[in-house]
């Protein structure tokens, strides 16, 4: 590059990046008001709301609420031991393919479904273990699938990356980047148009919101008011590219916003927060009030894939966030305020390890897919008739 | 493969194109339509007697479609059943494949096959793939319309013929009505389809004119439909080309003596083999007409199998008459140039029969 | 539909809109924010940029000026003309294929293309007449492609939708929706990476930012501060489908200043508004100031093509939009400020009338592409050596 | 098609894929490297001899791209020129053409085939077209480069090999290096070449090592390679299939004292047809080896070309051996079902052996 080049180019980068700030603090005075509007807005929803999560969450005052919180650590535990049984089953070679796993944003599966009822549709990624174990599919049928056994909730067919169960309304596992978000809209549009009041939950990643079938999808859904919670797992990074080389804007609820859908962040890191904001979102959502977009921000102890060794990011800033693990948000706090013991996770922990030591052996004992099967399922059953 | 029905096989019917050839023993009184209407009258059958079946995409509303297929129908159904939807075609064919999945019956026009590329993902990698990849949990009952083919002097952008890619896909089917029955009565098997179902009108076609049969009912998907009886050759083709094709057969008749039979694929996926190498058996020559650019296109799967599966039966080679390998042009004399045409096609049949092999 | 399911659809629509409508509120509400903000940024460039526009536009005081605004008049009047000579030949089956025209658009390429040099690139739509004529591609050289000729700007393989002219950075003429924009974003990006001070400016409708493309355009430019200008038409329709039908959230500016780019509305049939902002824009941009966004509000008095019978829209709508056609807005203005008369439009009108005869002759005369040469240019020249 | 240069219709060069079989006469002191590293070389001497050339894609930078291809460069040559970039197919394809058009050399790296058909429009619209559409003024030398194929266990969406669409595209090259010498000498001359390159890349192969013949040359890109001489049958395939039918070859030489000759097509389009034809004609048998699906894929036109331009010189019908037509399935037993193997490669090949046609 010549001298002339180099430094306008130089130039050009202080320039731009100048203006581009300015922009985008621009930007960020006007998200300062608009989430203040919100804020009044959600005010008013919450009153509405918080009864009915009242209501759940603690059917029998005090020892209810400790149930509920149990119950969530033990969901949350679940999907910490099962991947970590993964990452054994991986290096045995016994679980094969790309595994993404959640280690450290479990509180967003576990929170955000247990906002939804059985009635709804779930949409998920390639980073879908916690989702489906949170959405009830049992671990037995997940841990069958990463063994690639016709056990499996996808016979086999999927692997860790596309988990289906129909019959609890979990639509996949989609390894397409964004891919599962036109899905939903669609799922949600059926909804909207028989006039069932059922919500769809999309979960996509922050990297997938640069997608232009996320602008497409988020346009159309705001556009036709559909029932769709858009339930974004910010844990800022898309493989190895952190958010502020991903998005010119980084304040990912605004950029949402921006499509006039109500729109804000979420402590990610806290399962009562999850839970509450998507109660929240779901209500609203059910009652007619078109799609709502939750910013649950997160992080992933752990690398993208198996085969991520990780040089893109500082050890320190793992550590910072593993201060903030969601199973000691909640277990402290249960500790806190409810009386919970190192017996009582211990009790969890071995209840859970027994639950996977089945889900495991089952597993393992089941049998393969016959070869011979290979085209099932490339097409439906054959019409009848003619 | 699907076996032939009989009465494929059989002597068949008269020849009758969308192109508006009336045939012979057709009763008078049958009403005139066009292509586009006879479609037109598929989705307001489809419409009327199915609530689960909605018609979604850029302008089909007010505006009619971008061909005119759908007008009249939003004043009918109303906007929520005959959807104008942003332009989007990833999000709408997604969100086709999602109610889909919900127990909908979507019909999704997508203005042309050169956008649908913009939502090719989703048709390959869920539309196609969701039923196996959840071990036949999934089904997705969508049908996706779009206009393909060149001949309007429309340019590069709008004017390729891409069905061929679609035939590749497992796991969905590919119509390409030619005639006005097929056009009418496609829909509705169609929709009763458990899997996607693409299905390619050809632009030049719409206003094609003639009688519509009374008596045509249901299309049957599995079986192309041998549209010309001939003994000498077989000429391969579906959409478009068929009036072109059908043009041929009877120019080689007048100055050749040479019998042509004319074999319409209409399904392009999966390939009615029976009737193709049915046809080929009793020819021993057989021509391959395709829009399409010739190098891996549909054409070369048709040329592929018959020279397979008749290897012992033919007498010649097999020819190719495709589209030239080029963004089709504007101007009329390079398009004319780019498109396979009658003259083409009965130069290529002559030179099958006349190598003895 | 069950009668139940009908009125909840029903509730489901009002419920959708009203909080849509509420979510729309708050963010207008952060626009005007915005505005405010953005108009004090927007005068501190101004200082900067206003001085260039009055030396350019003036260069020798009130005369120059009335001859720039009679310069501007005819650019607009050549276009306005050659269009209705495409219809007639159209009518005369001379022209084929699909025809856009931007008759009543005209301020909008004429005023955006007086803002850039020569070295600039454009990239337009298949609504591009007015941008390839404003660009300075020869009306004779435009009106052969129309007929398909040899001499046409693309060797008649192009036609109305695809205008080309690399020796004018005229890099056509798209007509899949929205498939401009990632281009134009490429070609900013070489002047970028090479420290180049040259603009790209990239012209697109209300429409085409509901695709992807758009989307995915607009965060890479903004992340990378690239130096083009996003000049969106709002002529308020995407074919027959009006803005509130194709948007969540309708004003685009506003969409546009999510991304974190500089973007403001335009008085699209004032050619003199339209080119004062696209001088600040380009002169931002060329500063090193990242992309810059244009919403020119304007209005197509003919159908969107040929094929349109324009039944989507009120007669009366039209008429109020011709009151404010962009050659009378101007043509009042010259006869207000620079005593421009009757017999100075007459004379225009001959003057351009001439050209377009010689345009059409000339065309007409010119020879075809050889069907021999079909397969030209499919490829380029073939490498030389092994 | 563009005529056989001398040395390629001689005796070939001793076979070797990126798998890793030593060919003999190979100096011992050839440097030994991977397939993946091949690449990578290629990359570092097109950054370091040309200022024109960047590298651009979703985590081609720090994290040295989804398989590790371009680890290290960004250290070398600087995030202007390893370029990361957000997860927006279409928008950095497209600006890859628009750079292109501009006078540089962008080499644009897509992760997978599988997610290209987000940014397919941009190729076949754009980088395909513009050329042609204006007229012979714009030309867009950009290199495209992506992952293809399945054999990881890595499921549907992640294991498809659709290079067969591209090499439909006219207007375009595609490329598909299947050795070692191959993956690092045949960057530099798709940089040179003035037309859009699409370059495939099987995932099975990165981890493939071997020596890299130090006197290995840029490419010819006209050219397919004849990989193994023999005289009974042709296998005909390419990329991630090359080793598999050159396995399948030393069986069948072993266990039937069959001669298989291997060609692998190295470049997808245009298609040396005269390489292939050649050893057919000697052969007078074939055998397609092609992991994409079958109907509609890259081997039903090789297969039509044989059929037709080798017709009277055919001893036996062409036969294909092909990828299953079904989404790749994640199961180990599936997935393999689902992939062509050495095993069905040599049956097919001892039948058309076998039949005296
Ligand atoms: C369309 C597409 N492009 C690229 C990839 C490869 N890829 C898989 S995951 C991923 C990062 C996604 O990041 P994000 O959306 O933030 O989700 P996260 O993995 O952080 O949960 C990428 C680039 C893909 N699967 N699909
Ligand atoms: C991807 C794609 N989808 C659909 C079309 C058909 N189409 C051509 S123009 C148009 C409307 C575009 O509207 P807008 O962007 O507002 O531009 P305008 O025509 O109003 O200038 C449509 C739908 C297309 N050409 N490309
Ligand atoms: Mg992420
Ligand atoms: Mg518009």
């Amino acid at each position: 590059m010549s001298p002339r080049r180099a430094a306008a180019a130089a130039a050009g980068v202080r320039g731009a990046a100048g203006v581009r700030d300015e922009a985008v603090q621009v930007h960020e005075r006007a998200a300062r008001g608009r989430t203040v509007q919100r804020e009044q807005g959600v005010q008013r929803e919450q009153a509405v709301q918080e009864q009915a999560v009242q209501e759940r969450a603690a059917p029998d005052g005090g020892g209810g609420r400790a149930a509920h919180r149990r119950d969530l650590l033990r969901r949350m535990l679940l999907v910490r031991r099962f991947e970590e049984r993964c990452v054994e089953l991986y290096s045995a070679g016994e679980v094969r393919g790309f595994v993404h796993l959640c280690i450290g944003e479990e509180a967003v599966p576990v929170g955000v479904l247990e906002a939804l009822t059985s009635d709804d549709a779930v949409v998920s990624t390639y980073r879908e273990h916690g989702h489906a174990l949170a959405r009830g599919i049992p671990a037995e049928s997940v841990m069958a699938e990463m063994l690639g056994r016709v056990t499996g909730c996808s016979r086999g067919r999927g692997g860790s990356m596309h988990l289906f169960d129909a019959s609890r309304r979990f639509y996949g596992g989609h390894a397409i980047v964004a891919g599962g978000l036109p899905v939903a809209a669609g799922l949600a549009l059926a909804d909207r148009m028989r006039g069932d009041e059922r919500v769809t939950c999309c979960f996509f990643g922050d990297g997938a919101m640069a997608e232009g079938e996320f602008h497409e999808t988020a346009n159309l859904a705001a556009l036709w008011g559909l029932p769709l919670v858009l339930a974004c797992e910010n844990n800022l990074y898309a493989m190895g590219t952190p958010l502020a080389r991903e998005h010119a804007v980084t304040d990912l609820a605004l950029r949402a916003a921006s499509y006039g859908m109500a729109a804000w962040p979420v402590d990610g890191m806290d399962v009562l927060a999850v839970e509450k904001a998507a109660r929240r979102a779901a209500g609203a959502v059910r009652a007619g009030g078109g799609p709502h977009f939750l910013e649950l921000r997160t992080y992933r102890f752990r690398a993208h894939s198996m085969y991520d060794p990780d040089r893109y990011r500082e050890r320190s800033e793992i550590e910072r966030w593993k201060a903030r693990d969601p199973l000691r948000v909640l277990g402290d706090r249960m500790r806190a305020e409810d009386g919970f013991g190192d017996e009582d996770l211990d009790a969890l922990e071995r209840d859970v390890a027994a639950e996977l030591d089945r889900a495991v052996e089952r597993a393992r004992a089941a049998g393969e897919e016959p070869v011979e099967d290979l085209l099932r399922f490339v097409t439906g059953p054959p019409r009848e008739g003619p | 493969m699907t076996a032939a029905a009989p009465d494929r096989t059989g002597p068949p019917a008269p020849a009758r194109t969308a192109a508006g050839r009336p045939g012979a023993g057709r009763p008078a009184e049958a009403p005139v339509t066009t292509y586009r209407e006879a479609l037109r009258e598929g989705l307001r059958e489809a419409l009327a007697g199915d609530e689960r079946v909605f018609l979604m995409g850029e302008d089909v509303g007010l505006y009619g479609g971008a061909f005119g297929v759908s007008l009249g129908l939003v004043e009918e159904f109303g906007p929520e059943r005959v959807r104008d939807t942003p332009l989007s075609e990833s999000a709408f064919v997604g969100a086709g494949i999602g109610a889909a999945l919900a127990g909908m019956r979507p019909v999704v026009e997508v203005m042309t096959v050169n956008f649908s590329l913009l939502a090719l993902d989703q048709v390959v990698n869920n539309a196609a793939a969701l039923l196996h990849m959840s071990g036949g949990q999934l089904a997705v009952p969508l049908v996706l319309r779009m206009t393909t083919g060149a001949g309007r002097q429309l340019a590069a952008q709008h004017s390729h013929s891409l069905e061929g890619w679609y035939a590749h896909i497992p796991g969905i089917r590919v119509l390409a009505p030619a005639t006005l029955e097929d056009a009418r009565h496609m829909l509705a098997p169609a929709l009763a389809d458990p899997d996607p179902v693409v299905l390619f009108e050809h632009g030049s076609l719409y206003n094609a004119s003639g009688p519509l049969a009374p008596d045509a009912g249901p299309v049957d998907l599995d079986s192309a439909a041998v549209r010309r009886a001939g003994t000498d050759v077989t000429l391969v083709t579906y959409g478009g080309s068929l009036g072109k094709a059908l043009e041929a057969a009877e120019r080689l008749s007048a100055d050749d003596g040479i019998e042509a039979e004319v074999v319409d694929l209409r399904t392009l996926r999966p390939l009615d083999d029976a009737t193709v190498l049915g046809s080929v058996r009793r020819t021993h020559r057989a021509v391959v007409v395709d829009e399409g650019w010739r190098t891996g296109g549909l054409s070369a799967e048709v040329a592929a199998r018959i020279a397979e599966q008749a290897f012992y039966d033919l007498d010649a080679r097999v020819r190719r008459v495709c589209g030239a390998e080029v963004p089709v042009p504007y101007a009329r004399q390079l398009e004319e140039a780019a498109l396979p045409q009658a003259a083409g096609i009965a130069a290529a049949a002559r030179e099958a029969v006349g190598r003895d092999g």
